[in-house]
This record gives C-alpha cells, structure tokens and sequence, in this order.
C-alpha cells in the first residue's frame, strides 16, 4: 500500500467545480476522482465543454476567478493543492507540474519575446543565485530537446513571428526545462495541422520517455488518446463515465455514452458513420439530477433519471459508471 | 452517363500583398466533379483549399484558367456572375459561429436568398423556409430562433438550409464540421449524406480530416501549398497512397482502433514545418520535407501522372501507367520512432 | 529595422495630406466670416483707397482659390501674415507663447501618466476591494466635472479659503527674472540657478496644471484597469501563472505591458488635445499660452492667428499621433507586423 | 424573462450603474417637466427683482438668488431642457452621419473610397474639437443652436471611427459574404446585416458621449457662445458668478454640481449598459 501510494504523483479524489455565471451557478465538474502513476500517460477524453480543461486548471490551482470549488481535493504527491501554503504552491508549480496548452498562440505573451517569458519563469524556478547565463543555458537546452533549431533566434523571437508548431513546442521547452514531472496537456496539437500535431505528439511521448514523466493528455479526440495514453478516463458532462487501461477501454467499451462516441468517429476502414447521439449536452445550470448522460441515453431506466450511478469496478482496472454496465453493447 | 457539371483546368489564384510579395494560393489546379457524387479535398493550412471554394462561388475572380460550369466559364466572373449561376453553386463555411447573423433569426436569414432568388409572396417564402428546416431534419419552430439559442451543428443545418434555398445542383463544403464535437459531426454528415441522394447534389468536401473523408467522397484529391499530388477514387486512394505527401498525412492521423492502425500503409514519420505560402520551395512544393527527394524535385516541378484509371500523381517518383517507383523507398532514421504502445 | 523607417515616412506622407485638407477647410472656414477682411484688419477709420491697396497686396480681390494659393505658399515659408491684434507676425506669436503652454502640458499630460498607471493598476489588481472603489468613484466624479470647473473651485479653494498658492495667475511672481533658454520656466531658473524662482514657477503652475490633468489622467487610469482586468483572463497569464512565477511579477511585467498599449494612443491624443483644449483653464489662471491667444484671436475674428494656431494645432496633433504610433510599434510586435502589411 | 434578468444582473452588477440610472432619469424627468414644478418658474427668464439680490441659500431659496434676485435653483432646473436638447440633438445628427460615412468606408476596406473617406475622418478628428467648436461658433452668432451645430461637427467622426472598426472586422463574417454571394443589395447589408451588429456599440457611445456633449455645451456656454442671457445655461452661469466669488459662491457652486451630476448620471449609465451588451470601453 504504501509502495503503491509513493508510486501516485497525481491524484483528484471526487472534485467538484462550479461557476458563477451572471449571477447564475454553472455545475460543471461533479465528482471527478482519477490517479496518475509516475511515469504513466492517462488521458481524460471528452467533447467540448465536459470539463477537460477545468480538471487540469484545478490541478494547478489556476481556476478563473468565477470558479468555486465546492468540494473534493487534488493529492500532488500527497498534498491537497487547495490547501497549500502559498510558497508550497509555487513550488509545485515550479518544477512539480506544469501545462501545455491547446492553443500555443495565445499561451505566449505577445509583447514580450521568447527569452523574456522563458527566463522569467526559469528564475522562479531555479535556485536564488543563479546566475543568467546558466539560466540562458537551461533555456537553449530545453529548446534543443524539444528541436527546435537555431535556438538563439527562437529566444530573441516574438511569437507572431514563429510558426504555431514552433510556438507549441516553445511552451513544451518552457513547461519540461524546470525538471517538472508531471505534464498536463491540453489538446497540444489540435490547434495545429495533422502532420505537426503527429510531430508534437511523438514529441511529447519521446520527452516523456527520456525523463521519465508523467502526463496527463485531454483531448477531444479518440484517435490521439489511443495513440498517446497507457490509461484512459472518458468524461462526459463533468463526470467520469468509464476508465481503464487505454486498451480495455476502446476495444472493450462497456458505457453508453463511449460506445456512441466510438461509433460516431470516421474510420479510415471507410465503414460509414452513425446518426450522432441524439440530443444535446445537458444545461450546467440544472444538470440531471441522476446519471448526466441519462437524458439521452438509449438504455436509461427509471433509477438513472434519479440517482447517480455508482464507478464500479467491472472487470480487474476496467471502472465504469452505468447501473447496466454489462448488459449494454 | 453521369453528367460533368463542372471542370476545373489549370487554376490559378495569386495574391498581391501590399509589401509586394506574390502569394501563389492557388498554382495550376485541374479537377472535375461529376453530378451526384462527391469530391473530396484534402489539405493542411495553406494548401489553397479554401481559396478554391471562395473561387467557385464567387467571392475571388481567377488568375488565371478555367472553370467551365454547364458550359459557361465562371473563372473570372467573380461576383458578376448572373443570379442563376450564384443560385447554383452555393457553400457551407467553415465556422458555425459566423456563417449566421446573431442578430437575425433563422427565418430571416432562410428568406433572404429566397427573396433574391424567387421572388415569391411572403406567406409563401416563409411556407419554404419551413420545408427547408424539414429537409435539414430541423423543427419547424427554428423560425423564430436566434443563432445564440442553437447548437453548431444545427447552425450548420441551417446554413445547408439556406444552401438549398435556390435549389443549387453542386453545394461547397467548406470543412463544414470541423469546429463540431464528433457526435455533433455524426448528425450533420448523415443529414448531408441523405440530402445527397434525395436531391441528386454534386459536393465538394473540403476537409483536413482524411478518416472522415473516407467515409463521404467518391474521389478523393490532396492538395499541398497550392498544387495537386494526388487524386483517386476512394478506395484506392486508401489502398494505394502514392505520393509520399500523402502516405506522410495518412500515418499521421490518429486513428481510435487497432483495425485502422493496419491501414496506415507505411510509417511515414511526419517531418518538417510546412512553408509559408509566400515562399513556394522550387522544383516540387513538397521537397523540403520529402524522404525520397531526388536532384530533379529541386529543379523542376513534376507533372501529373496518371498511374491507373483515375488515379493521379504528381511526383517524378511515378510514371503514366505504373504503379512502380523509380527509386525505392528510403528507410525511417533510426532511433527517432514513435513509442508504441504495449 | 528599415520597414520602421518606411513606416514612419509613409505617414508622414500621408500626415502632410491630412494637414492640406485641414488648411482647406480652416482657409474656407476664415473666408466665410460676414465682412471685408482687408476693412477687418485694418479697423473702420481708414480710408477706402488704404484699404483697397491692402486688398491688393494681400490678393483678397482674387478668387478663394487663388488667395488659398498665395495663403499656403506663405505658411510653407513659416509665414502665416500678420496677426491683427498683436499686430506682429502670427509666426512670432506662436514662438513667443508657445513655450509657457508647452510646460503645461509637460505638467498636465506628460507627467501624469506615471499616476494614471499606478491607479489602474491597483485598481485592477484590488478588484472589487475597497481601493478600487475609492479609485473608481473618485474617478467618475473626477471625469464628470468639466476642466472650467476644476479651474474655478481650485481657484476659490487655493486662492481665497487657504491661499497657500499663487492664484493671480501668471507664470511668476513679480520680482523674480529668468532668461528664457528653453522657454520652459522651471528649467530655465534651474540653469540659471535660481532655486526659489523655479519653485515660485512651480507654485504658479500647479493650479493650472491640475486643473488640466485631473479629467484625463482618471480617464486614463480607467481604462488601464479595464484592459488590465480584461487580460487578466488570457490563457498567457494563466500559463505564466501556472509556471509559478510570482503574481506581483506578473501584474507589473506580463499583464501592465499588453494592457498599457492600447491606452498609449489615447494618452497621444489627451497630450495633443490639452494645447488646444487648454484655454478656459488658460484664461482662468491668466497664464500666457497659445490656446488662450488662439481664444483672443477667434472672438477678435484675428483670421491670421486663428489660421496658424490652428494649422499649428493640427500639426501637434498629427506629430504626436504618428510618435504614439511608434511607441507603440516599438512596445507591441503585433502592431509592427499589422502597420507594415 | 431570462434574458432581461441576465441583462438586469449584468447591469447592476456593479451597483453605481443603478445611481446613474436614477441621476439620469431624474434629469430627463426635470427636463420636460421641471418648469411645472419649480418653486418660481417666472424666475427662468428675465425676471427682476432687487429686493432679493444675492441672497444666500435658506430653505425658501434652496440655492441662494443671482444678482437679479431670481431664484437660482429654479433657474437651474430650468436650464435643464435645453442642456438635454444639446446632447440629444448633437447625438442623434452626429450618430447616423458618423455611421454612414463609416460603414461605407468599413465595407469597402482597402479601395479608394475607404481611403478618401477615412481620410477626411482624420482631417476632422486632427483639429482640437474645442477650436474647431469655438470657431463655428464664432463665425456664426452665438447662440444654442449654432452651438449645437459646431459640436455636432465636431462630434461625427467618432461615430465614424467606431463603425469603421466594427464594419471591417464584420466584413469576414461568413453572414455578410453569404449576402453578397446570394446577390444581396448593399443597403441589405448595411442596413440589416450590419446595423444591428453595430448598434449596441454605437448606442453605449451614445449613453457615454451624452455626459462628454454636455460638458462640451457647458464650455462654449462658459465662453459665451452657447444661450445668451436673459435664458439659463448652465456655463454661463459659472462664468457670471466667477466675478463674485468667494463672497456670492452660491452663484457658480451649485451649477457646476449640477453639471456634475449630470454627467456623472449618463457616464455611469452608460458604464452599466457597457458592461450588459459586453462592449469594450472606447
């Protein structure tokens, strides 16, 4: 137990987020709980709005100001983030974890040039006295191992000037050159074209083999998720409706909401594509009162509408969250 | 004898900017799309894909060549084409969230192209606009709604909606689901796919997503920095990839099962930033980022082949009638593959 | 970077343009006044065939077109004719009281900045808190008090309830002597060594130039902290937050700089606008700048004077705006890429 | 419903917004009806009587009576109408010409006409508005209406400026070209493809300009050029109590917060309403 407890870097334990939206509040995320082993790659996929990125911003304690934590907590390395000292705070974030962004282009400061950025956050994170030159180094190394050539001109670049891949793998220099191990990547190549978001995913999947990390990969894509994770969490609406090894959970999906995901994404085999899921994502406002996808799933019964199922554990690693798990194909 | 409605030779679209500099959007094109079927193209940012849609439809006026539409050449009307062939040929755009005005609804916006083009009393243009809500498989109520209250995908419906208002015969496509949630993409395609077939409509699929476009065209073209490399019909575009452009973007796709992994034919590792469209690379476009580059693709620029029926290549890789390369294929640098997943 | 020289040159091709159509439409403007210009300028007791000559000489029986023509061809040679109540050269005028609204403006437009971004910023970063609203309502009641208002209270508070400073107006009390050198008052008692005389200069300033400053500066410190609060929600903050790197840091460096930007031209034009918007204030504290004299001149129909001031105004106007624009290009890439398509 | 409880919530949101909400109608009431409910309306006009001369302020003469011995607070109220008739007239001429003249030039980017009319734009904006306004005014007699019109003058090319920003960022929307490849007309698309888009911008610079017009007309009546005397103004209130201060301050104190009230009701207002429609500050 304690092996397997100094082996998790991450862990969200039933974390529930909600916003305030013109007075309104907004429940978005409702119970999310997931791990992260070291030197584990785990997905959280999902479509828009079902609260990937939330997650990750409540990792970091950088929610926006209109969030509120209603309740759960975020372990890093055992430390619940929330209630953190402010110095134990900025230290995580210095060299504990760190983020990738789904859009590197407004990631980047556009008034200040890459050296100024990196170098800023570079001194935070390394010892007081060290001295600029040495930081300058770090700097051109990190930049080098995400290869980037011509290092010196990157640095002195703005980022209008760089292409979006280049900037994307800036902020990947940026984020890996503090020796964090955690990384937590929000959609890092879906703002860019197929054939740079394959370079910058084997990037990161490179990175995380030399130096042994950790990533926690979102994406709204299930082709990038099979590709690029050891382990998966499928969300919808703010909750976590299934999770598993990456393996068990596509080629053995067992939720209603991932069996109509899989089967509404183009195949290259050519096989035509479904109808779509009928119905639309629910009001964060008044969200379901039992099961969230209940409202459009096929196979609802009367229990789903009023209470929220239980994350059962259906077969060794394999959880999901449907009272009719196994009977659904 | 399926109908040629529209044939495409040796399109060019150039772009002056204002510092003087000659952006070559759209350099040489030749393509045909037949009545009823759809025409898939294929490209990243840069490609020119869009600037051929905005060409058809009237937004550019051509270069240069030819584009012959039932007979008429429409290549440099631009917008002073007569009001039928703009009724004709009609486009889906890109983004859900500006392709309706946000301030008019649904009705409003569905009734302009019928004013313009019908000229009909307006109990009847509304009494349409209905019926076209029904084709897109969109509730009547619609009407009365504001694009805020909608969903993308049922903004995009409507703009198919309000496509079909003049009863066009070749609709653009214009990446008409990208920025729409997968579920969202399912719904929308399989209403477009069903409205194909009902109103016998010729499609030109724009699109960077090659898995989607498996499933939708008849034919489909690839389109790099402006310039055609390759052009088949569907299943032997995917059976068969030729041009090394190609086989680079069909191993970069992430694909969600295993069955699909077995169909990306050969590992290409993507390699390379794909160049500005300002500075088109000598010789083929392609050869900056081409394992197979030989001394000729830096000098001059290959020309079509045609390696079976109707399948296409412009590599200097490939000859007219042979599925065979002139050179063998280089082997992947070593130590830079992708970790599989165990 | 010679794409920064062309574009400055470019707009100053396009300034001389702006300035062209401006003389035009003051030119007209002049020339529409009911009455005889040449009987104008000279006063009533002349005799007709004195001003019947002056006509002449001066081409005021020629078509408009044709006086613009001989107008203009003088202003390019600094010569804007002479100013009917001075009865100098308009050119001279302008050297002579130019200087005293100058360090006005040094004090009023100039100088303020510093405040107005130090009160946006902490309004921005104490959001809601009780310095923000002590900022905010004191700068809404600041802004909604026109400058003439300011000027009269100052006026009664300083000059008769606590006369701690001078309020008679003018530049200095009587006694004190200061060569001009750069026409700035302050500066020259420096460099002439005279301590007191700069600080009785500062004294009779300091009214009038709070007078000016109070609107604009709160103006400005508004909008910093609306572009601040604005930027605060960027995804480069959040990363750059997200990195660890403190928040004082980044509010001062990585949120002040993109959000003083867009208030840099605003700040150009309220540094342009206090020459000329200055002369009720000038009137009022009696101090000797060109606004006040342009005032003279347009109720004295002083065509001349009214021509160049305003001609010199609109010059100041452009200048600054075309200096603003480079601040910002030099501050903001994106603004260097956009100017030079 | 919903939606105007949104609005209503993101109006109040900051609770000052309410304050100039109620300043401003209470001004816009006492403009039309003030002169029925004044204690002495004769007192708006040239009214004489020496036995009252400059009395300080009592609970008979709220604000003190002016030289002539006529109630000061009556006259302020009855300066009123004409305040609000400056700032509505200038508004609404200068609004719609600064509109056209920018949706033009914005819809044509980059051709010639967008070049001549912008540049004219520029030429206006370039001369000091106050100036420009005191020249007007002076070639012209003094008066409110050519006080008015030297604002409005003045005023259009913001209008301008503002629709020709919005114009050409619409100009890409997907809607505006859909117009033009369907065979649209131009004034369709001005009118009812961009007009609404731009509205809620150009009438929070309506709300927030009216406090800036208010303050311009007080000027040029401050330097004599806006309603002559025997008829209130505001301006020329404070100007012709200047002389007489500090003894008489009554004279120019209460104008000049009466003037503050004013603007301080239509700036917040306009705040409120900025911040309900989402419009960026100007």
């Amino acid at each position: 137990m304690d092996n397997t407890q100094k082996d998790i870097i991450l862990e969200v334990r039933d974390l529930s987020v909600s916003f305030d939206v013109y007075g309104s509040v907004s429940h978005v995320l409702d119970g999310i709980s997931f791990k992260v082993k070291k030197r584990e790659r785990v997905g959280l996929v999902g479509e828009s709005g079902c609260g990937k990125t939330t997650t990750l911003k409540a990792v970091l304690n950088v929610l926006p100001k209109n969030a509120i934590v209603n309740r759960g907590e975020v372990l890093f390395e055992g430390l619940n983030v929330f209630k953190m000292s402010n110095a134990k705070l900025a230290t995580m974030r210095r060299t504990g974890a760190g983020m990738i962004f789904q859009d590197p282009s407004s990631a980047l400061n556009p008034v200040f040039n890459i050296e100024k950025q990196f170098i800023t956050a570079l001194k935070y994170a390394k010892p007081k006295n060290t001295p600029a030159q040495e930081l300058h180094e770090i700097a051109i190394d990190a930049l080098n191992s995400v290869m980037l050539p011509d290092q010196e001109r990157i640095m002195k670049s703005f980022p209008l000037q760089l292409s979006g891949g280049m900037k994307q793998r800036a902020c990947i220099a940026m984020t890996i050159a503090a020796g964090r191990q955690l990384i937590l990547a929000d959609e890092p190549g879906t703002s860019l074209d197929v054939t740079i978001q394959d370079q910058i995913l084997r990037l990161i999947n490179q990175l995380m083999l030399d130096k042994q990390l950790s990533v926690v990969m979102v994406s709204h894509s299930l082709g990038v998720i099979r590709e690029s994770t050891d382990y998966v969490n499928i969300m919808y609406a703010g909750t976590i409706v299934e999770s598993g090894k990456t393996d068990d959970v596509f080629h053995n999906s067992k939720h209603p909401y991932t069996l109509a995901l899989m089967s509404c994404v183009p195949k290259l085999t050519g096989k035509g594509i479904s109808k779509g899921i009928p119905g639309r994502m629910p009001d964060y406002m008044i969200p379901p009162q039992g099961c969230r996808f209940s409202p459009r799933c096929p196979y609802a019964q009367e229990i789903c509408h009023t209470q929220k199922p239980p994350h059962l554990e259906i077969s060794p690693g394999h959880w999901v969250s449907c009272y009719f798990a196994g009977e659904v194909t | 004898m399926v109908e040629k409605i529209l044939d495409i030779k040796n399109l060019k679209k150039y772009f002056l900017l204002t510092n003087g500099q000659l952006v070559k959007a759209v350099d040489g094109v030749d393509l045909e799309i037949f009545e009823g079927e759809t025409l898939g193209l294929v490209g990243e940012s840069g490609s020119g894909k869009s600037t051929i849609a905005y060409v058809l439809v009237g937004m550019y006026e051509a270069t240069d060549g030819d584009i012959i539409y039932k007979g008429d050449n429409i290549a440099k009307t631009g917008l002073r084409r007569t009001l039928k062939q703009k009724g004709e040929i009609q486009i889906i755009f890109q983004d859900p969230g500006s392709s309706l005005n946000s301030k008019r609804t649904v009705g409003k916006s569905l009734m302009l192209p019928l004013q313009i083009h019908h000229r009909i009393s307006k109990s009847d243009m509304e009494k349409r606009a209905r019926e076209l809500l029904e084709w897109v498989g969109l509730p009547a109520e619609f009407m009365d709604k504001y694009p805020r209250t909608l969903g993308g995908g049922e903004r995009q419906l409507v703009s198919g909606a309000r496509a079909l208002a003049t009863n066009p015969s070749l609709m653009i496509l214009d990446e008409p689901t990208s920025a729409l949630d997968v579920s969202v993409q399912a719904k929308v395609i399989s209403r477009l796919i069903d409205l194909q077939k009902e109103l016998n409509l010729a499609y030109l699929f724009i699109t960077h997503d090659l898995s989607l476009m498996r499933n939708v065209a008849n034919r489909v073209a690839i389109l790099y920095l402006g310039r055609l490399c390759e052009q088949a019909p569907t299943a032997e575009f995917f059976e068969k990839p030729l041009h090394p452009y190609t086989q680079m973007l069909l191993s970069s796709i992430p694909v969600a099962t295993a069955e699909e992994e077995e169909m990306k034919p050969v590992k290409i590792l993507s390699t390379g930033e794909i160049p500005s469209p300002v500075n088109v690379p000598l010789g083929c476009a392609f050869n900056t980022r081409c394992r197979d580059k030989m001394p000729i693709c830096m000098k001059e620029r290959p020309t079509m082949k045609e390696v079976s029926p109707g399948h296409f290549v412009c590599c200097h890789l490939f000859n007219d009638n042979t599925y065979t390369r002139i050179k063998a294929a280089a082997q992947a640098p070593a130590g830079e593959l992708q970790p599989k997943q165990q | 970077m010679p794409s920064l020289l062309m574009i400055i040159l470019r707009r100053l091709g396009w300034a001389l343009v702006v300035l062209l159509g401006l003389s035009m439409i003051i030119f007209s403007l002049m020339r529409i006044i009911p009455g005889d210009p040449a009987r104008l300028a000279l006063g009533p007791t002349v005799p007709e065939e004195i001003v019947e000559q002056y006509r002449e000489r001066m081409h005021y029986n020629e078509p408009l077109p044709i006086q613009y023509y001989y107008w203009i061809a003088g202003v390019v040679k600094g010569d804007f004719g002479k100013s009917t109540i001075t009865n100098r050269p308009v050119s001279k005028d302008i050297k002579e009281f130019i200087s005293a609204t100058a360090e006005l403006v040094i004090w009023a437009g100039i100088m303020p900045i510093f405040f107005a971004l130090l009160l946006g910023v902490l309004g921005a970063m104490y959001k809601n808190r009780w310095p923000d609203y002590l900022i905010r309502f004191s700068s809404y009641v600041i802004i909604a008090t026109p400058t003439f208002v300011w000027a009269v209270f100052f006026l009664l508070i300083f000059g008769y309830w606590l006369p701690i400073l001078p309020s008679i107006g003018g530049r200095l009390t009587m006694g004190f002597s200061v060569p001009s050198v750069t026409g700035l008052m302050i500066l020259d008692a420096f460099i002439d060594g005279q301590p007191a005389a700069a600080w009785d200069a500062f004294l009779h300033l300091s009214l009038p130039a709070l007078a000016l400053a109070l609107p604009h500066t709160m103006q400005e410190a508004r909008i910093t902290r609306s572009y601040m609060i604005e930027n605060e929600g960027k995804d480069y903050i959040t990363m750059i937050t997200s990195q660890g790197v403190p928040r004082n840091v980044i509010n001062r460096l990585f949120l002040l700089k993109p959000s003083v930007i867009p208030t840099i031209s605003i700040m150009g034009l309220d540094i342009a606008s206090i020459f000329a918007n200055a002369f009720l204030v000038e009137t009022i504290f009696n101090w000797p700048g060109i606004s006040r004299y342009a005032l003279k001149a347009i109720l004295g129909k002083d065509i001349n004077a009214v021509c160049g001031v305003v001609m010199l105004f609109g010059v100041i106007f452009i200048l600054t705006n075309i200096l603003v624009d480079i601040v910002a290009m030099i501050l903001d890439p994106r603004i260097r890429q956009s100017r030079s398509k | 419903m919903e939606a105007l409880k949104r609005n209503w919530y993101k109006f109040s949101e900051s609770k000052i917004s309410v304050v100039g909400l109620v300043l401003a109608v209470t001004f816009i009431f006492l403009a039309f009806f003030g002169k029925y409910l004044v204690p002495y309306p004769e007192h708006i006009g040239s009214y004489v009587d020496f036995t009252k001369t400059s009395l300080a302020p009592s609970s008979k003469y709220l604000c003190g009576t002016d030289v002539m011995g006529r109630d000061i607070f009556s006259r302020i109220i009855g300066s009123f109408r004409n305040t609000l008739m400056m700032g509505v007239i200038v508004l609404l001429i200068s609004a719609p010409v600064g509109f056209i003249v920018g949706v033009i030039a914005g819809y044509h980017k980059g051709k010639p006409i967008d070049t001549i009319l912008m540049r004219i734009t520029d030429i206006f904006l370039s001369i000091p508005p106050l100036i420009l306004a005191l020249a007007i005014a002076s070639v012209l007699e003094p008066n409110l209406t050519n006080s008015m019109l030297a604002v409005t003058v003045m005023w259009w090319p913001w209008y301008a400026r503002l629709s020709y920003g919005v114009t050409s960022s619409l100009r890409t929307e997907n809607y505006i070209i859909y117009a033009e490849l369907a065979g649209a007309k131009l004034p369709h698309i001005i009118f009812k493809e961009i007009l609404p888009n731009c509205l809620s911008a150009i009438l929070t610079k309506m709300t927030l300009d009216m406090g800036y017009v208010i303050i311009m007309g007080a000027t040029l009546s401050f330097a004599g050029m806006g309603e002559q005397a025997p008829k209130p103004a505001l301006g020329s209130m404070i100007s012709s109590g200047v002389k007489y201060m500090p003894a008489q301050w009554w004279f120019t104190i209460f104008p000049a917060i009466a003037i503050m009230l004013i603007v301080l009701g239509f700036n917040l207002l306009g705040d409120g309403i900025s911040n309900m429609l989402g419009t960026e500050e100007i």
